[in-house]
């Protein structure tokens, strides 16, 4: 009932783990099996190993927090050498989040992942947490047409973008990353935000500026998933605050295919397994046959 | 150790001194001296779970010692008995400590929480120094199984004058354990490294998930970044670097 | 000590409160004596009545809430005739919040306004909650450096121009709006968000967009601020989920040499009295004379 | 009646029906039959505050009447004595009665709530029409001050099987006064108009300042769009526009 097929490939369910939330799943193993999820995303990788940021990585706001991890990630090779074995065991599946600094660094990525098991590439053009973070080529809707045209062409797998709500227009940014050839949308990353220590008198992060995410965020990302889903004819995978299968069927409605649950898993680290039983029941008790049936019923 | 994701219920949540709390929550509960808890205690409340060490554990409960710091803790405060909360763990690396060792417990305030548990444990010739602001709060549990307490308070209103260093003396000891403010800490680890004794801090930082997901909870080592929740909290105190 | 002075008028002190969450103050009286505010902006104001929108209006979320209260007023001329009088008598700085949805509708309702007593115009350009609210104005640089350069030449007084977060580039914005005479800004209004009802398949407001304010915006709001008053030379008025007097340090630190209370009105209607006598304890904690010290430091 | 911005101290909070609690706060508060309170029992929690009809009001206390619906109701019924509950009120216009009417009070399910401290304020000669899904919760205090109690419920365990409208005939009575569901509202109406008998009703909105400064709480009504909070929650049943 759950079921749902995307680019050729089937979905146990629509809930996905979100990138950098999940790390690679072995964490969240002694809580539930993420066999149980329709698909993990890995923590966003980049051709080379990061470090991450220094100082204060995490921050609470009203609703949410605000992080500034930076991209730590042990690089494509060693995540496929070490991580990727384990991850393959789950039998759900899996996406590889791509970072990085420049169209080249990307593209050099895509390559090596598109020769391995996995069968779905998110690109992140929208981490705001690293000065090159990738972030600048979803702020504006020609850069992003160039990164995702070029990285298009070094893949054949079935490629997403995952756009930043941060960007000029998302609906343009949105329509030119379908345009350049994009399969499918994940939206939203994380909002720039900041916070403020008043008695030290400075920013509480080194970077300044760090990455909002949570129930906070719903509303906008919400409505960014409904504006684009109106726009573009690829499917999107709608993010943001996720909490519970009635945030999730709000972004069904509101046009995702699938839903990715982030800074939720922090919370309860079964919450996605919770989501799943629920939106099963709601459909049963409201006679929906399939989740297709009330994609982007609104 | 499995880690688990519980709905306890409260047992007892007593306060012990002005701003501290002994909670205990009913159940057979897992974790190792060191070892921590996220908690929630609200279904409204702040977004993210809270990390509390592990104070002390018997085969039906677990006790937490915390200190009121903010909006979270705040919470917990008013928990009643029967009140449900919600506990992940049991989380990280404890200390590795080994039977029978002749050790010297630091803290500074509500450091004292997981040294409870830790001097239950090792059950061998155990000294503890604990500073304080002003009143201590040194529980009957943890009496019981240290030799010589050494207090010290802030203002000298119990026991020496002034901080916790000012007493401590590690030669007489095969292994310090250190758990505190920073600052304390430090002092702590260099006349450790100075007097050559090996010593383990517990380390903080502000978590996400608590369980090495978030990559959230680093702090700066000579090997690099590490993760509080899952490398640490307790660290070998030559590994970190306080200066970060 | 929290005395401030902009455009050669006299703030008591830096907190006032925001348009359309403080009517024209009279429901406030029985709280507390609005002369104890820095200022008062009016409800947003248009030239001719407007009844708002039907529906749901309001719609809490996590942290925050969406309205959807589409501009009711009473025109201009009521305004002018029936509240500016009790108004007056308050003694505290009176800003005139004004919509629109022609640059010629604002125009005229700024000569008006120009007549009055009221010392300060706020220009919104920005509510996301009327197909015609004036939003289209705030979303792209160009468009809003003509409606503002306009409205300019329409009044002595000085002119704030209130953002919209949902715009391309906010600094952009920013800069085009001084660059076009603004002589201070405001950010931000609401940003554009979303609810379904699932059980009804359906947004929850009429509109299907609303506007989300409340502590739950507050880091991103923050973020804006920050980046506007790195770029302008004008004064910034903060923003965006002020629950108290340390969040309205962290707008002040962060650039804002005058802040505004929203949403918080709602939950303590006497909150800004709170504000106002914790933020003067901490100075006096901290050693800090007057405001002006601190906007900006960080 | 000035409103008022005031922390009160919880007396009782006691469950009455499932999921139907009565909770009274401890104070000099003052009110009208038909206006209500903004309450928040909550420091986290909920971004709203939560409007709650005054059920009656005594020297030294008020007290309100609610069912549990979701977040913010919870929670309420989580609250023990002496726990913190801030309040805002009286709002609204309330009930404009007369002294010694001949009147109907209907109600559906929780909607029965201002009618106790309505029917004591009445003191005539009053009947009360009271649908409820299953359980009746009919509290002592509204017992007093009524002569004939109709009760209805949906599967008929209790009075009269079906809807509260089944039994009430508006003839006998020269006011009538109704709160609950929408539904149930616009028949009551429907049928005092039909009978040429003046019918009030309270009507229920979403609210965030419920100060009539946000302009949120508007319902259509024949006059245009009218503030729930400040304009009602009570108004004349003929004004609204319940097709909206
Ligand atoms: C592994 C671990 C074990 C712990 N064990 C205990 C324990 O046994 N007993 C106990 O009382 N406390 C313990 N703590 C600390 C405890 O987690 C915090 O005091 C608590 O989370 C504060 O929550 P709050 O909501 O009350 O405060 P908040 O409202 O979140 O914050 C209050 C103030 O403290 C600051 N703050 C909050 N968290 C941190 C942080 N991690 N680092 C620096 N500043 C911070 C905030 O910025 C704010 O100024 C432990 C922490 C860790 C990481
Ligand atoms: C003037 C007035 C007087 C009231 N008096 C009483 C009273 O005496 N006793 C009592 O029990 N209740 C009363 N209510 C209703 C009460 O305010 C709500 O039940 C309460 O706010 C629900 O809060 P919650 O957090 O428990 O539910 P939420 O979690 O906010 O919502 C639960 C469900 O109810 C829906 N909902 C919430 N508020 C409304 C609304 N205003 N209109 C329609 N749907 C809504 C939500 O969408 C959700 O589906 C009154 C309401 C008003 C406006
Ligand atoms: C700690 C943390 C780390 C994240 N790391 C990544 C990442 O590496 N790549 C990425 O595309 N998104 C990353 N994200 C963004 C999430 O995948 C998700 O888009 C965002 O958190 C919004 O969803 P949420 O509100 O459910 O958390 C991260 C988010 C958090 C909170
Ligand atoms: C109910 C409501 C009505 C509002 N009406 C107006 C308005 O008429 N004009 C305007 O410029 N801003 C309006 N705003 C926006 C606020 O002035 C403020 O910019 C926004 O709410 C963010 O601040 P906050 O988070 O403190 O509420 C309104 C906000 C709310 C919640
Ligand atoms: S708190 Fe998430 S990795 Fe440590
Ligand atoms: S709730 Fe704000 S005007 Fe009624």
């Amino acid at each position: 009932m759950l079921k749902t097929k995307l680019w050729g490939i089937e979905f146990k369910n629509p809930v996905i783990a979100a990138s950098g939330t999940f790390g690679f799943g072995k964490e969240y193993e002694d809580f539930f099996s993420p066999s149980e999820l329709g698909g993990i995303c890995t923590k966003g990788l980049t051709l080379n190993r990061r470090e991450g940021n220094k100082g204060i990585r995490i921050y609470e706001t009203t609703g949410g927090l605000l992080n500034s991890i930076g991209m730590q990630n042990p690089g494509v090779h060693d995540f496929i050498k070490e991580d990727l074995p384990l991850m393959e065991k789950y039998g759900t599946v899996l996406i590889a989040n791509i970072g990085g600094s420049t169209i080249d660094e990307y593209i050099k990525s895509v390559q090596i992942i598109s020769g391995t098991s996995i069968p779905i590439i998110e690109l992140n053009i929208s981490c705001p947490n690293v000065k090159e973070g990738g972030m600048a080529f979803g702020l504006k809707a020609e850069i992003a047409y160039k990164v995702v045209k070029e990285v298009r062409n070094a893949t054949n797998k079935p490629l997403i973008v995952k756009l930043s709500p941060n960007g000029e227009n998302i609906v343009d940014i949105a329509e030119n990353c379908v345009k350049a050839g994009a399969d499918g949308l994940s939206l939203v990353n994380t909002f720039s935000g900041m916070a403020v220590d008043i008695y030290k008198r400075k920013p509480v992060f080194d970077n300044i500026i760090a990455g909002l995410s949570g129930p906070c965020i719903k509303p906008i990302s919400l409505r960014m998933v409904y504006e684009v889903s109106k726009a573009v004819d690829v499917p999107i995978i709608g993010i943001g605050g996720i909490m519970d299968y009635k945030d999730g069927l709000e972004y069904i409605m509101a046009g995702a295919s699938l839903i990715q649950v982030g800074s939720g898993n922090f919370i309860k680290p079964n919450i996605s397994v919770d989501i799943i039983q629920r939106m099963e029941m709601f459909m049963n008790e409201n006679g929906i046959k399939s989740i297709d049936e009330i994609v982007g019923i609104i | 150790m499995a880690k688990e994701y519980v709905i306890g219920k409260i047992e007892e949540n007593i306060r012990i001194e002005d701003g501290v709390y002994e909670l205990s929550v009913g159940g057979n509960f897992s974790g190792n001296p060191g070892q921590f808890y996220m908690l929630r205690g609200w279904r409204e409340g702040p977004f993210l779970n809270r990390p509390i060490s592990i104070s002390n554990i018997y085969k039906d409960k677990i006790i937490f010692l915390y200190e009121l710091k903010g909006k979270g803790t705040k919470i917990f405060s008013q928990l009643k008995e029967n009140d449900e909360i919600k506990l992940i763990g049991p989380l990280g690396r404890g200390f590795s400590f080994e039977k029978d060792e002749k050790a010297a417990l630091v803290s500074g305030g509500i450091g004292v929480a997981p040294f409870v548990y830790l001097s239950r444990k090792i059950m061998g010739d155990i000294d503890l120094y604990a500073g304080f602001r002003k009143n201590p709060y040194i529980i009957k549990d943890l009496k019981e199984n240290i030799n010589q307490i050494y207090i010290s308070t802030e203002d000298g209103s119990v026991g020496y004058k002034g901080l916790v260093t000012g007493v401590f003396n590690p030669e007489r000891y095969t292994k310090v354990y250190t758990c505190g403010p920073i600052p304390m800490m430090k002092a702590v680890v260099e006349i450790c490294i100075e007097k050559n004794i090996p010593v383990e801090v517990s380390m903080e930082s502000r978590m996400a998930c608590g369980i090495g997901a978030c990559l959230g909870c680093t702090i700066e080592t000579i090997s690099g970044m590490k993760m509080v929740c899952k490398e640490g909290p307790v660290f070998n105190g030559r590994e970190v670097v306080f200066d970060a």
